[in-house]
């Protein structure tokens, strides 16, 4: 069985390698367009296959229990250079995810692909595409913290690269070096943390025992993981990179960066945190936990301040990975405190969240492709109306906005559901400290919640409803049908693990048990239905499908009452109201801008808005023209990250002129003063 | 057996008392005013009035603006049936607790927020824009408050919450209940559209907030989404009155009787609170949008530091 | 024996000599006398070479050393100064106006290096053995006077007097340490030391032609 | 066999000053270094075979040993790069104007005069001879670095000349101290003979041993650029041809490299510790490190920028054989050899760069990804490799040399040296990503690459480091691994 799983594990990277070694030929001999279309579908049909075998063979592992596989294990001359590939269950959890997403967006990309044509190489995109995945599944599978780190560098590396792909604009490029350029310095740090540990342990593979290392050691490692994983997360204040870099990238990428990659650090601090490191201070999570709630706060409140639709979408991701952390971190504090079945509970929300975030981030982001490829724009006070012209493309957005609402018959409501209880369930009777942050994080996700949907609404009310706000907009087209397959995939996943989340509840709990060592089957009732709570009868239960089949029958009861009662439904269309001045036109409609004002306004201490009206004309009172806009200030960016830049070139360039100052005679003194220095040193040493 | 019955006390109850209390709240305003009012049973004539009405649609609009009527009366009918009127009929289990009741009535809201920007108007986004800050800010508070008396009960689930509290004795002389009383009584006010900016009597752009949302509706599909409002300014009104002033345990026997006569106590108590409610909204000066914040706030803070008591005090509130 | 002590007495002297002769150099302001003092140095030097020679050929039959003392007179002496003070006998400048630091404060910073070659180089017990160490002293001094000499002139014919001094002293550290340094090595610094000659003179011209002239301050436009 | 690595090249100088076409030049050229490529691998065999390759019959000068063999490798495999490049170079050069076709005999006999003097000090056994052979690459680099003969380029070269020579003399009083410690331990025949040092290390003087150690590591030091005493490397890097900057820093930085690693040796093996070369070694290294980190950051020059990058993976390499442990030897020389390649490949790419736009100004470039596909793809890459990115070999090593610091007794410097890295990283990413992309300002410029040749050579170094970085051919490891033992005394 498990040589079996092993080898359609290996068939799927196989066939990614296929993928990419076929679009690097297209890209090296610059076929013709139109072959390199064709060439194009051709890669992304293998990327679909490949995926499904690679979901497949994931799913298979974890529920069928066998033992972890071991994949590859290839050792370099150079040292410590191996290749060496384990799949457990939390790595098959996470390439499960990553497959799904794939595979939608695979299919996604056959369609949205041809707006490339003829205009870029395919090729290119194609082969940088495959191999991210390829490291991707790499970083997930890694059995050594090298080997880990060399696919983590190539995954940053291969993102960077699709992130400038659209490289003639300037904010593209400068997106992509800020990216790079963090992820780097995080890496480092990773890297710091991964040698500090063989300087204890003389092994890098992951199954070493790391009990021996000193306590504090282990302390400096777990802050060095944090931040490492932490700037690959976007969590705040280390989550800069992200609004510049998932705009920039092209949709479906984006869809993959941040349904997926982002993950990776989840998987990242799982992995080494949890399993590798194993948690050993109560403090480790209430950091996590704390920078959870501030990532999920501060994350939606720029969410709703953004009209740029793929921005708007980045710090939605900063937002959901303050869930997913506050969910981790309540985990640790409970494995911590040895409450295997808090933390397991918590852990299982934290990675529902993943998994789910995979699902409608990336299906947010295909829909903004979709938005972007069908009228060019990203911006969304330029949309509107969209939904006529749209129809599927908005249903299926409108359901992902629901989900990552965390509204009811979807699964982003399922996995908020699931943290609220471990929350709730961690409040003990002794921690008041602990208690109070529950509290706060209950809060914060409350409150996270609903300026979400508050900011989605905007999102698709603004860009789907109403009228069209420019020309593209109007002239706007549905997309092709593999994109919309691709989107309806994932847009049925939401409302499936909505539905019947217990499927992935059970799966994920094999996972859970993995790696924390508690389980939480035995809290759960019902086939489908969901019901836990750990320290009395289970009572507290939640049943989306009940709801579902009551929301249907109140629908249809209403629907007959009011017919017998009021008759046949007379339908009169007419203009909206217009309080009898003229008729309303596209401008006259609530604009993003005013949508979100009043948030704006309440939270003016941390958004700092920088309001400007320019009148054009001649007269004040005779304006031709009057132009206000408005923006957020970045307070991270403005006041940390600005300043801390600037000093490092002011040093730079005054250190340089200082130093290498042309001057031969200075030269000759640096060796002159060395000498003696160094003479000196040897008279005393 | 025991759910069927159940189901159907709710809805009836619900159904019924809804447009009742509206009345209410309405006839105590125009006492207040030194006006006759309308009489209390007046939103059933007009509920029965728009349904029979035809129906003038914006030609803007899309199918959003069909189906949201029916969301929104159908999300709170959903809510309302997971908040017991009554503890003497309970089934074993309700597939749902609070946290499952404030994201239902979040889909009616998300539904009634998108519809009111379908039809392009003006009002519409007024209307859908406040309430979004509104919500975001209220929501928190509701979460809070209700939290804390789940954490008492160490239960999420609302009839859980409900049995647990008729054991307090009198919750409402108890610090931490009288705190989280507060701040129900505030989300109420705030989510029903009330105190301090918006009034659900008027269509002055300054006040509007709900009104403005559905101010393209007509017909049966007002109808709905007045009848939805009402239904879910009861459960609200439910929630407040069988978690703070609980009867059942005074009530001994279990069967037809007790159960009558629980439902009784439990219209005295509405009718109590909706008068309450419309003292209060009566002796409020209507404030700026922007003191929403202020309120929230308050209600949160109130919130807040009753969970703070329970956790301080160690639990011992049972 | 009474002979080798007079050599050695006179090997002393005449490397107090040759430190005092960079002392000179670092006193003075003119082209000239930069020249006129490295050709007394390495006068000094040849001499003391000569010296050495005579004894190495008398107890080992050794000739080795002379031959040194003769290139030492034929380049050091003759035809490096010479070719230098033709290079700048149509230079417009004579003399050094502005150093880094006034000439007084040099001489002492001069002094001051002695001293600390002084106290860096006594607490190395290989080097302490007999007389030998006064002289290292003095002989390693002089590398570091030729190197602060290179440092304090501006005019491009300061840093190749400054060189040359270095070089001097490199070698009569050789010289005076170890007695027997290969032959090999020897000549080899002496090709060296040509070249070094030539390039610099090939370079000065070449920047006198681009820049108008030798003042190596004007040569620093590539910074940072 | 071996001694004809000396001959040919000086054949090849008295040929090409003869020869006046200039095919025949190019011709010659590529010929010369071709055999002596030739001629290095037949000796790398011997000293795989061997361990050390001596001749009787020269007077026992010529000593070639693992050690001096991978220094030997690079110096011949770059110089073969670089006369392919010149090729494609200077044809360049001239159709614009720039190089007059008279002076291309003097480029090659000065280049292989260059080339030359590094195998002659690659290949002695003398410790003096040794010290003759590096002061004489600086005087043939000297006219290479001034070759543009501007104002620029003689600035460049004078101080290359001075500060060098300089530092050469340093270098030289370290011999002479090396020597005087070995007085009455060694006989006449074998002073300043490497090989006899090595054996009788333990009964040197050690004072009078640190001590020349001290003026070895700042002479030769200077030589290699190693911070403080770098200060003409970005100035010759930059102003030099682009071929025989890749020479100087691929070849030339690691020649007196290895000139240090020699005398280190004897010092570690006389103080039975490294920890006195260690510190001094780790200071300078990380010292180097930082000062590259911070130039690079607000350099302006993409020539000089490699030029401070230079600086950097010298201190690194620096740092690893301070460390003295075996990990960290070995992934100090295969860092020689991966920098060598990676370097000389960033310089030709950008001498290819410098030959289309015709600046050295980083803000002046743009769209050089569409401008020039394959340069622009390999420099690209070649900076990420160059920064320390897996796949690339760069990172192979390094990683090597930072787990060797983090077990080594400073895990502190390891955490700054990581750091630093990054930030080296982080320079180049922030000064010089930005000229693959956009559209160049100048829209005669024509899409295609310059210089084929050259070209060639960049892919196949490309595919070279990336392979290297993942595969070491079991030759070469075995190499290293016997230069390790040579250094550790094992």
């Amino acid at each position: 069985m498990e040589q079996y799983l092993r080898n359609l594990f290996l068939m799927s990277v196989l066939l990614y390698v296929l993928g990419a070694a076929a679009s690097a030929l297209i890209y090296f001999f610059k076929k013709p367009y139109k072959t390199s279309m064709t060439g194009s579908v051709m890669v992304n049909a293998v990327c679909i296959v490949a995926s499904g075998l690679g979901g497949a063979a994931s799913a298979a592992k974890i529920l069928l229990a066998v033992n972890s596989l071991k994949l590859i294990n290839l050792s370099s001359t150079i040292p410590f250079i191996s290749l060496e590939m384990n799949l457990d269950n939390l790595s098959a959890y996470f390439v499960l995810a990553l497959s799904v997403l794939v595979f939608c967006v695979s299919l996604y990309s056959i369609g949205y692909l041809s707006h490339y044509n003829g205009k870029r190489n395919i090729g290119l995109f194609n082969l940088l595409y495959t191999l991210f995945i390829l490291a991707m599944i790499g970083v997930l599978t890694s059995a050594n913290t090298v080997c880990f780190y060399i696919f983590w560098e190539a995954m940053s590396l291969l993102s960077y690269f699709l992130v400038v792909f659209e490289s003639e604009k300037e904010e593209n490029t400068k997106a992509g070096t800020v990216y790079i350029v963090m992820t780097h310095i995080a890496t480092a740090l990773l890297l710091i943390g991964f040698i500090i540990i063989y300087s204890y342990t003389k092994s890098f593979a992951l199954s070493a025992n790391t009990a021996a290392i000193p306590g504090m050691a282990k302390n400096i490692v777990f802050i060095l993981f944090l931040i490492g994983f932490g700037t690959k997360a976007g969590i705040i204040p280390l989550h800069i990179w992200l609004p510049h870099a998932h705009p920039a990238a092209p949709s479906n990428v984006s869809a993959l960066m941040s349904g997926i990659m982002i993950k990776t650090a989840i998987y990242g601090l799982v992995r080494f945190v949890l399993c590798y490191l194993g948690v050993q201070n109560t403090w480790w999570g209430v950091v996590i936990l704390i920078l959870g709630i501030l990532s999920a706060v501060l994350g939606v409140a720029y969410t709703s301040m953004e009209h740029n639709v793929k921005r708007l979408l980045a710090f939605c991701s900063v937002e959901n990975i303050g869930i997913i952390l506050i969910g981790l971190g309540v985990s640790f504090i409970a494995f911590a405190l040895h409450h295997q079945i808090i933390g397991s509970l918590a852990l299982t929300a934290a990675l529902l969240h993943t998994f789910n975030h995979t699902l409608f981030k990336g299906g947010l982001f295909l829909g903004a492709g979709a938005i972007q490829y069908a009228t060019h724009t990203k911006n969304i006070e330029d949309l509107g109306g969209l939904i006529k012209t749209m129809p599927l493309t908005a249903l299926f957005f409108l359901c992902f906005s629901l989900a990552i609402s965390a509204i009811v018959p979807f699964n982003g409501f399922i996995s908020e559901w699931l943290t609220y209880q471990s929350l709730f369930a961690s409040i003990l009777p002794g921690h008041i400290g602990l208690n109070f942050l529950a509290v706060l994080a209950a809060a914060a996700l409350a409150l996270t919640g609903a300026m979400a949907a508050a900011a989605f609404v905007k999102l698709f009310g603004i860009s789907f409803l109403g009228l069209p706000r420019s020309e593209q907009a109007a002239k706007a087209q549905d997309v092709p049908a593999t994109m919309m397959i691709g989107m309806g995939i994932l847009a049925a996943l939401c409302l499936g693990i909505g539905l019947f989340p217990l499927t992935m509840i059970k799966l994920l709990d094999k996972v859970v048990f993995s790696v924390g060592g508690g389980s939480i089957s035995g809290q759960l009732r019902g086939g489908f239905l969901l019901a836990y709570y750990p320290l009395t009868i289970s009572v507290n239960s939640i049943s989306p499908l009940t709801f579902m089949l009551a929301l249907g029958v109140i629908i249809l009861l209403a629907f007959i009452v009011i017919r017998i009662v009021g008759g046949k439904y007379i339908e009169r269309r007419y203009g909206t109201w217009d309080c009898g001045f003229e008729a309303l036109n596209s401008r006259t409609q609530y604009s993003a801008t005013g949508f979100s004002k009043p948030i704006k306004i309440v939270f003016r201490a941390l958004f700092r808005p920088i309001r400007k009206t320019i009148v054009e004309g001649d007269s004040q009172y005779h304006p031709e023209a009057i132009i206000y806009s408005t923006t957020v200030t970045s307070i991270f960016e403005d006041y940390l990250y600005e300043p801390v830049y600037r000093a490092l070139l002011r040093f730079s360039r005054r250190t340089k002129f200082r130093v290498q100052t042309g001057s031969i005679h200075n030269y000759l003194f640096y060796i002159f003063a060395l000498v003696l220095l160094l003479m000196l040193y040897n008279r005393f040493a | 057996m025991n759910n069927i019955v159940y189901l159907l006390v709710q809805l009836l109850v619900i159904l019924l008392v809804a447009p009742f209390v509206n009345g209410l709240i309405k006839k105590v305003k125009a006492l207040s005013q030194k006006r006759k009012g309308a009489s209390v049973f007046q939103m059933y004539f007009d509920l029965y009035k728009l349904v029979k009405k035809k129906t003038v649609v914006s030609n803007v609009s899309s199918w959003i603006f069909h189906v949201t009527p029916y969301i929104v009366f159908a999300t709170a009918m959903a809510a309302a049936l997971l908040v017991p009127v009554s503890t003497k009929i309970l089934p074993p289990q309700i597939p749902g607790d609070f946290i499952m009741v404030v994201s239902i009535l979040a889909l009616g809201r998300f539904f009634l927020m998108i519809a009111a920007l379908d039809t392009a108007s003006t009002f519409g986004g007024m209307g859908s824009s406040r309430e979004a800050m509104i919500s975001a800010l209220i929501e928190p508070s509701i979460l809070i408050s209700m939290f804390t008396v789940a954490l008492i009960s160490r239960s999420t689930s609302l009839p859980q919450i409900m049995e647990t509290v008729q054991k307090v004795g009198i919750p409402l002389a108890h610090p931490v209940y009288i705190m989280v009383g507060l701040a129900l009584l505030i989300i109420i006010l705030a989510e029903t559209c009330r105190i301090p900016v918006d009034d659900p009597a008027t269509h002055l752009e300054l006040t509007m907030v709900h009104e403005a949302m559905i101010l393209e509706y007509s017909g049966r599909h007002l109808a709905l989404l007045e009848y939805g409002a009402a239904v879910k300014q009861l459960v609200f009104m439910t929630l407040f009155v069988n978690i703070l002033i609980p009867q059942d345990q005074l009530i001994g026997v279990i069967g037809l009787g007790a159960l009558i006569l629980s439902l009784l106590i439990y219209l005295l108590k509405v009718i109590l609170l909706a008068l309450v409610m419309g003292i209060i909204e009566v002796n409020t000066v209507k404030l700026k949008l922007f003191s929403i914040p202020n309120l929230a706030a308050l209600s949160f803070i109130l919130a807040f530091l009753g969970v703070l008591q329970f956790l301080i005090l160690g639990g011992k509130h049972v | 024996m009474s002979n080798l002590a007079v050599n050695s007495n006179l090997l002393e002297t005449l490397s107090v000599l040759i430190l005092l002769s960079s002392f000179v150099l670092m006193a003075s302001k003119r082209i000239n006398s930069y020249i006129k003092t490295f050709r007394i140095q390495s006068f000094l030097i040849a001499l003391a070479a000569g010296i050495m020679g005579l004894r190495s050929l008398i107890s080992e039959g050794r000739w080795d050393f002379l031959v040194v003392c003769l290139l030492i007179m034929i380049f050091k002496v003759l035809y490096i100064p010479n070719m230098l003070s033709k290079t700048y006998k149509n230079v417009s400048y004579k003399v050094e106006k502005d150093f880094i630091l006034n000439i007084p404060i040099l001489v002492l910073l001069c002094c001051g290096l002695v001293v600390f070659s002084y106290f860096t180089l006594t607490g190395v017990d290989g080097l302490s053995q007999d007389v030998l160490n006064l002289q290292l002293v003095n002989a390693v001094s002089v590398i570091w006077i030729g190197l602060l000499f290179m440092i304090s002139r501006k005019k491009a014919i300061g840093q190749i007097i400054g060189f040359l001094v270095i070089e001097n002293g490199l070698y009569i550290t050789a010289m005076y340490s170890t007695q027997e340094m290969p032959f090999i090595v020897d000549l080899g610094i002496f090709i060296d030391l040509l070249t070094f000659v030539l390039i610099m003179g090939v370079m000065t011209f070449r920047i006198n032609e681009k820049f108008e002239s030798i003042d190596t301050d004007q040569l620093n436009n590539l910074k940072g | 066999m071996g001694i004809l690595l000396l001959i040919v090249p000086l054949v090849a100088v008295l040929l090409l000053l003869t020869v006046k076409q200039s095919q025949f030049r190019h011709a010659i050229s590529v010929g010369t270094s071709s055999l002596l490529l030739i001629l290095a691998l037949s000796l790398n065999r011997e000293v795989l075979l061997h361990g050390s390759v001596q001749y009787a019959s020269c007077g026992g000068f010529f000593y070639v040993d693992a050690l001096s063999m991978i220094v030997l490798d690079i110096v011949l495999i770059i110089g073969f790069m670089a006369a392919i490049f010149s090729l494609g170079y200077l044809e360049e050069e001239i159709k614009h104007g720039k190089l007059k076709r008279e002076r291309l005999g003097l480029y090659y006999s000065l280049m292989y005069t260059f080339i030359f003097t590094m195998v002659l000090a690659l290949t002695v056994k003398n410790m003096g001879l040794m010290w003759i052979a590096i002061e004489a690459t600086s005087l043939s680099s000297a006219f290479l670095v001034g070759f543009y003969n501007d104002k620029h380029a003689l600035e460049a070269a004078w101080k290359y000349v001075i500060l060098c020579s300089v530092g050469i003399a340093i270098a030289l009083l370290g011999i002479i101290l090396l020597h005087l410690s070995s007085a009455g331990v060694l006989n006449s025949s074998s002073f300043l003979d490497w090989t006899a040092l090595y054996t009788k290390a333990s009964s040197l003087k050690s004072s009078v041993l640190r001590l020349a150690f001290i003026f070895i590591l700042i002479g030769f030091g200077t030589k290699a650029g190693l911070a403080p005493m770098h200060n003409w490397l970005p100035d010759a890097h930059s102003q030099a041809p682009s071929p025989i900057s890749a020479l100087l820093s691929g070849v030339l930085l690691n020649t007196a490299l290895y000139g240090i690693i020699r005398a280190a040796v004897i010092v570690d093996r006389n103080q039975g510790s490294s920890s006195f070369t260690g510190r001094l070694l780790i200071g300078i290294g990380i010292l180097s490190i930082a000062t590259a980190a911070v130039f690079i950051l607000t350099q302006k020059d993409y020539k000089r920028l490699l030029a401070y990058s230079s600086i950097e993976h010298m201190g690194i390499i620096v740092v690893a054989m301070g460390l003295y442990s075996p990990l960290a030897v070995f992934g100090g020389l295969m860092h020689m050899i991966n920098h060598s390649l990676t370097k000389s490949m960033l310089f030709f790419s950008s001498g290819n760069i410098l030959q289309k736009y015709d600046t050295k100004q980083i803000s002046k470039l743009k769209g050089v990804l569409k401008i020039m596909p394959v340069t622009g793809t390999v420099f690209l890459l070649g900076l990420f490799a160059i920064a320390g990115t897996p796949p690339f070999s760069v990172f192979a090593s390094e990683f090597s040399i930072v787990v060797a610091v983090f077990n080594g007794p400073y895990k502190w410097v390891g955490v700054i040296f990581v750091l630093l890295l990054a930030a080296v990283f982080a320079g180049i990413a922030v000064t010089l990503l930005k000229i693959f992309y956009g559209e160049p300002d100048d829209k005669n410029l024509q899409v295609g690459e310059v210089n084929l040749p050259g070209t060639v050579c960049l892919v196949i170094l490309l595919v070279g480091i990336t392979v290297s970085g993942l595969y070491l051919p079991g030759d070469l490891k075995e190499l290293i691994t016997k230069a390790q033992g040579i250094i550790l005394g094992t």
